[in-house]
């Protein structure tokens, strides 16, 4: 019995010290999850997931303390890509958080004054104009993210949704005659 | 709106399948010739049973009914599983094997395209495995049995298992004559004192080597009509040929010679019939080259030292294992790209 | 004797090209009104230079390029602009784009031509002219002409494209019988332009009249100049595999042919080549094919614009058609309306019916037969595809080369399963490109995002050092202000010399101090000891969040905050 | 040596761990969704089973012998355990993304009853070091070959038109099963 313990603790002595050298041996540093979940999100910057920006969103998925159903801009597509990166099961959408078309914002140039707080609000410096002068939205830049919206005292921005034109339209998936019964 | 192309070249999936099915009539009309009409009960059993096992499947996955069962691969995977099990089985054995056939290896894997095995070797796998014992009672070719049955007698025995009063199942049946080679040499008889047996004719088993001859027929007729591609029964014919003359050529007294191994057991039907199932095997030359290869090795391994008397419904479903392996390491060079640039 | 080559696969439709070349070709009248896109090349469609109600000559630049790869757009005959807008086009989405319509005023007056003699022209000049000139590829990829004499490319072998595979189209077959000799003088000048020596013009061995007329030109014209037959098999017009049958040489994948020394051009491309630089005619006509389910089956000059109606009434449509293909029946698009115009593009134009074009069957699943494998003209595994593309697994197809596919048909055209293979490979194609477009603008609105944030933190830290300097200022302004309190004229002078804001603002910030200074003293006589006792709590808090305002970066001015209650 | 050669066809293909023994099929059904993966988890256990039949070995042999047998199990575990911790930490260094992608599975080769079947079958049968070894080893490729073949054919059926509540583990259960109908194909072969 002696003998045996003895065996034991021998034998986890050892492992422990072959273990230990390793770890030391093989340390790694750095997380680089969060920068391959940050890679997956659309970038609209538009903090619907509840954190300011993609990057911190990213950061709390990989930390494990956000879901992976919060990116209504990312689509159910990107919550398929986010499953499948991080090995866990895909889930819907939440009620509050449905993804919507694409959109871009739009500033009646008629009704604009001037007063630059949309352009603060921009998280990718899409808008361009100055104090008292009108703003405009370059819209190849806007990510859609709606936050400009909230801060126009005159309400003079709109969100457009993009519509299919010649350069953006794509091929239909084929009719696949045979799913449906005949 | 349709997209081009707009015109097309009418050939379509069920012609395929059918002139599959006509170059196995001279294998049939001979088997019949040797073995009596049984086998064509047999045919019908399983034809019938693959195609309402068809039809349920489609029913119960809600998909159309007519072009699937109009397409005639239900009929083959049929004609394939009653091929390949003795004739004079119970009449529930085909049944079952077409029925598992279709509706697991088949309809679970999304239907006709998707089937990663042969449908209906994974049919012939599941009897011998689940049935050996009905699976060994092989009829006798005319004039080498002890007796003989008549069509209605035969009837009888597969909707009943009853024989006619006074006769013996083992006086009408004999084991293939793969399996009495090996029998035989495992009791220390020569491979040529086995050959010289009554169930033996010139090349392989009586009559069975006339059947696998009319098998081989049709096959030819499928190679020349462009139907089955040629990599795969030359590949698979060729090593089981280069195999078996190897090993004969070193020890002829227990190993048969190459032509024994074609025309007997399934070889043939195999080569041009089985392993050419173009769902279940790889699309690319090299691929349909190393695919032929490995069931042509993995049949007479099995053969040779296996436990079963025949080895190439499992060489088929071990090799459907490898296919998309195979497609996918053995993708060929695309135009304007050099070898290295490949992946 | 040259030697050919072969490439793999390929298919043999019947050519049905002998209905439309019994009669040569037609100039076609005048149309009622033109409708010319702006958007007739690849690349950037032309930007408008003309006003509505503005009169142009024939031959006049009416949109110009824009960017790199673009071209110009002219008006192909004289009269007036009555509109610039959103006209349907012969596009497969059936949308509509930007284009001019024009109603002519039957003069067909001719504006400026600029003949040249391309023998003193630099490469340089005649790449220019052929840009003014609005000079594409006219075999259907429309490619901006000049782009293909852009240097820095060296070229060893000149490959002109008179193969013409696709079934149905005769126009450059009709344009080589009749008019060989233009056709040898536009590619000679090509051949200058690029300084080769060799020159191979492929032309498929069931055009032998075309073959003879243009041995017959090159004969003439002394030039050294190769005449091939080569042989007929579908998709052998594409360039890649044109210049694979004559040289030898695959050109790589996503590559250009230059990469491996060797240039090609169309027939027709040639032949507007020859009528922009020795007539000065800008491109605003082409030869097409008006053919399939028509009484008179045969090819018209045409004008740019013209609509396709008109050209089909001339051809009189049968009873039983019902749609209309622009292009050959292996590559073409389904016209969404018969009276969108014509465009440089346009080679041909089908009337279809149930009965010359039956409608597929009902697409049955794949059965890996690899007959589409046999016959694809790059070697790719179009069951694969089609496969991982049925699929949506977009990755994989393009793993599988799927962007290496040219379209051409051949696979759907043999498929025993009907299946619209070619849909399926344009639907995963512009699945991946959009896809590629959104990666695009995520990234770069990651990268605006993150310099958003250094620029704000940058911002913050300005004006936290600026924020120091005036304290450090406004002390001194204290100091300066307590040394002279007796004289109140504090520091007006002073600012007027620096004349600066910052300087203003100091001051006023000193004044604010000052104010500070003296009130506080009042306010805080004849207290009772509880309201002490109270401030003083209220200091202690306001100390606190100062100092978590300055933590976070304090934006505002603390003088001001000391002006409190 | 052809006794080693019989040891090594029988346990990759014959007496195949994951087909005909049926053990291991946690891995064997987790981490075969793609090809890349399922090599790399191959990889992986080949090391971890080839280190711990071997090790095993010699804590059995040299020290615990026939005395202690009622330690085998014990030891054997604490063997394995340390083993799989180390090759996880050299992952983690050397390959960062398949430390990703293997995930959860990685540490789990230390419940995969595979790993302790064999080194527990070597000492019932008597094995040799080498044999052991071989027998580790062989049954490990063989779990790696099948994992890569079931691999294969699961990024396959991805496309398939698989009726809907067969989709994923069912439909991947009944390959499995068929695949193992087929290796009875084997059986007979190498006693």
């Amino acid at each position: 019995m002696i003998t045996a313990l003895w065996i034991m603790v021998a034998l986890a002595a050892l492992l422990g010290m072959i273990l230990g050298y390793a770890s030391i041996r093989f340390r790694v540093e750095g997380n680089p999850l969060a920068e391959k979940i940050d890679a997956v999100l659309p970038q609209t910057q538009c903090g619907q997931c509840g954190y300011p920006g993609c990057k911190p969103y990213a950061d709390a998925i990989a930390k494990g303390e956000a879901d992976i159903n919060l990116c209504p801009p990312g689509g159910e597509e990107g919550i398929h890509k986010l499953a499948e990166l991080l090995g866990v099961e895909f889930k819907p959408f939440g009620e509050n958080a449905q993804p919507k078309p694409k959109a871009v914002a739009f500033i009646d140039e008629q009704t604009c004054i001037g007063c630059t707080l949309c352009i603060q609000a921009c998280p990718v410096d899409a808008i361009a104009g100055a104090a008292k002068q009108m703003h405009t939205i370059i819209a190849s830049e806007c990510t859609g993210c709606e936050l400009c919206v909230p801060p126009c005292p005159v309400d003079c921005i709109s969100m457009l949704p993009i519509e299919e034109q010649l350069t953006n339209w794509k091929w239909r998936y084929p009719v696949y005659a045979l799913r449906q019964t005949s | 709106m349709l997209s081009s192309p707009f015109i097309t070249r009418p050939l379509s999936v069920d012609r395929i399948m059918l002139r599959v099915l006509y170059a196995l009539v001279p294998g049939i009309a001979l088997y019949v010739w040797y073995f009596g009409p049984a086998i064509l009960v047999s045919i019908a059993l399983a034809v019938t049973a693959a195609l309402a096992t068809e039809a349920l499947m489609l029913k119960l996955r809600d998909r159309p009914l007519r072009p699937f069962l109009s397409d005639y691969s239900a009929l083959l995977t049929g004609c394939l599983i009653a091929l390949s099990i003795p004739p004079l089985a119970p009449w529930w054995l085909p049944v079952i094997g077409s029925a598992f056939a279709i509706a697991v290896a088949k309809h679970l894997y999304g239907g006709l395209g998707s089937n990663p095995f042969n449908p209906a070797m994974i049919g012939y796998a599941v009897l011998i495995i689940s049935f050996p014992h009905e699976m060994t009672h092989w009829l006798s070719p005319q004039g080498v049995g002890q007796s003989v049955l008549s069509l209605g007698q035969q009837l009888h025995y597969i909707f009943t298992s009853a024989l006619p009063a006074g006769m013996q199942l083992d006086a009408l049946t004999m084991s293939t004559p793969l399996d009495t080679l090996k029998t035989q040499l495992h009791l220390g008889m020569t491979v040529s004192d086995i050959r010289d047996l009554p169930i033996y004719g010139r090349l392989a088993g009586k009559g069975s080597e006339m059947v696998a001859a009319g098998f081989a027929l049709g096959g030819l007729y499928l190679l020349v009509a462009r139907i089955i591609p040629w990599q795969l029964p030359l590949a698979f014919l060729g090593t089981l040929f280069a195999l078996s003359g190897v090993f004969n050529l070193i020890d002829p007294t227990h190993y048969a010679p190459p032509l024994f191994h074609w025309f007997s057991g399934a070889a043939m039907i195999g080569a041009f019939f089985i392993l050419t199932d173009p769902i279940t095997s790889p699309t690319t030359a090299r691929g349909r080259i190393i695919f032929g290869i490995g069931a042509g090795l993995l049949t007479f391994l099995i053969r040779t030292y296996g436990g079963f008397p025949d080895g190439v419904a499992f060489a088929t479903i071990l090799m459907n294992m490898c296919v998309p392996l195979i497609d996918t390491w053995t993708q060929p060079r695309i135009f304007g790209k050099k070898k290295e640039d490949k992946r | 004797m040259i030697r050919l080559h072969r490439f793999h696969g390929g298919i043999h439709p019947p050519t049905h090209k002998a209905e439309s070349t019994r009669t040569p070709i037609m100039s076609a009248p005048l149309p009622a009104q033109l409708t010319i896109p702006f958007r007739q090349h690849a690349g950037e469609a032309a930007k408008p230079v003309v006003q509505v109600g503005e009169r142009v000559l024939k031959g006049q630049l009416i949109g110009e390029p824009v960017g790199a790869i673009s071209s110009s757009i002219h008006a192909p005959t004289s009269g007036t602009i009555t509109a610039i807008d959103l006209q349907q086009i012969a596009h497969p989405s059936a949308l509509p784009d930007l284009c001019a319509t024009l109603v002519p005023d039957g003069l067909d007056e001719w504006g400026v031509r600029q003949t040249l003699s391309y023998r003193q022209l630099s490469s340089d000049e005649l790449q220019k002219h052929l840009r003014r000139s609005g000079i594409v590829g006219l075999g259907g990829a429309v490619f901006p002409s000049d782009m293909k004499l852009r240097h820095p490319i060296v070229v060893d072998t000149l490959v002109i494209n008179g193969a013409e595979c696709e079934p149905y189209i005769t126009c450059d077959d009709m344009l080589m019988r009749e008019r060989a000799e233009a056709i040898v003088r536009g590619i000679e000048i090509l051949r200058h332009a690029l300084g080769t020596d060799a020159v191979l013009i492929g032309i498929e061995d069931n055009k032998p009249q075309a073959i003879s007329a243009m041995q017959r030109a090159v004969d003439d014209s002394s030039h050294p100049f190769k005449v091939i037959a080569v042989p007929t098999v579908y998709p052998g017009g594409s360039a890649k595999h044109l210049i694979k049958v004559l040289t030898g040489v695959e050109v790589p994948s996503g590559k250009l042919p230059t990469d491996v020394g060797v240039q090609c051009y169309n027939v027709a491309t040639a032949y507007a080549v020859h009528r922009a630089v020795e007539h000065g005619e800008t491109l605003v006509s082409r030869v097409v094919t008006v053919t399939g389910n028509v009484e008179q089956p045969r090819n018209y000059e045409a004008l740019i614009g013209t609509p396709f109606s008109d050209l089909v009434a001339l051809s009189i449509p049968k009873a039983d058609t019902n749609r209309y293909i622009m292009g050959g029946p292996m590559m073409g698009v389904e016209l969404p309306a018969v009276n969108v115009p014509l465009v440089k593009a346009s080679n041909c134009v089908i009337a279809a019916s149930d009965a010359l074009f039956p409608p597929p069957p009902a697409a049955m699943p794949c059965i890996r037969c690899t007959r589409c494998a046999q016959v694809c003209p790059v070697e790719l595994q179009p069951q694969d595809l089609y496969w991982f593309a049925q699929s949506h697994n977009f990755g994989k197809a393009q793993e599988y080369d799927l962007f290496d596919c040219i379209e051409c048909g051949a696979c759907a055209y043999v498929c025993p399963s009907s299946i619209p293979l070619v849909q399926y490979y344009r639907y995963a194609k512009s699945e991946i490109r959009a896809r590629d477009h959104e990666k695009r603008a995520a990234d770069l609105a990651r990268e605006r995002h993150e310099f958003r944030q250094f620029r704000i933190e940058r911002e913050k830290q300005e004006k936290a050092e600026r924020l120091a300097q005036k304290e450090r200022a406004a002390a001194a302004a204290k100091a300066a202000a307590e040394a002279a309190a007796a004289i109140p004229t504090p520091l007006e002078p002073n600012a007027d010399a620096e004349d600066t804001q910052q300087m203003r603002i100091d001051a006023a910030l000193a004044r604010a101090k000052e104010q500070a200074a003296t009130a506080h003293p009042r306010n805080t006589e004849a207290l009772t000891p509880e309201q002490r006792a109270e401030i003083e709590a209220i200091e202690v808090r306001r100390a606190h969040i100062h100092s978590l305002a300055a933590d976070a970066g304090a934006d505002d001015e603390p003088p001001k905050n000391s002006q409190g209650n | 040596m052809t006794d080693y050669l019989l040891i090594l066809i029988g346990t990759v293909f014959v007496n195949n761990i994951v087909m005909v023994k049926i053990l291991g099929l946690c891995p064997f059904m987790g981490v075969s969704k793609k090809l890349e993966t399922s090599l790399s988890m191959g990889a992986a256990t080949t090391f971890v089973l080839t280190i711990a039949s071997g090790s095993s070995y010699l804590v059995n042999h040299y020290l615990l012998g026939p005395d202690l047998a009622y330690l085998t199990t014990l030891s054997f575990i604490v063997v394995i355990a340390a083993t799989v911790q180390f090759t996880e930490m050299v992952v983690k260094k050397t390959s960062p993304v398949l430390y990703q992608v293997l995930g959860i599975y990685l540490p789990l080769i230390t419940t995969n009853c595979a790993v302790l079947g064999i080194p527990l079958l070597n000492v019932q049968a008597k094995h040799n070091f080498i044999e052991s070894l071989l027998f580790g080893f062989g049954g490990a490729v063989g779990f790696t070959l099948v994992m890569v073949l079931f691999a294969g054919m699961r990024e396959r059926l991805e496309g398939a038109d698989v009726p809907v509540i067969f989709r994923g583990t069912a439909i991947a259960m009944v390959t499995a099963g068929l695949m193992s109908l087929a290796f009875m194909g084997f059986s007979g072969l190498v006693k």
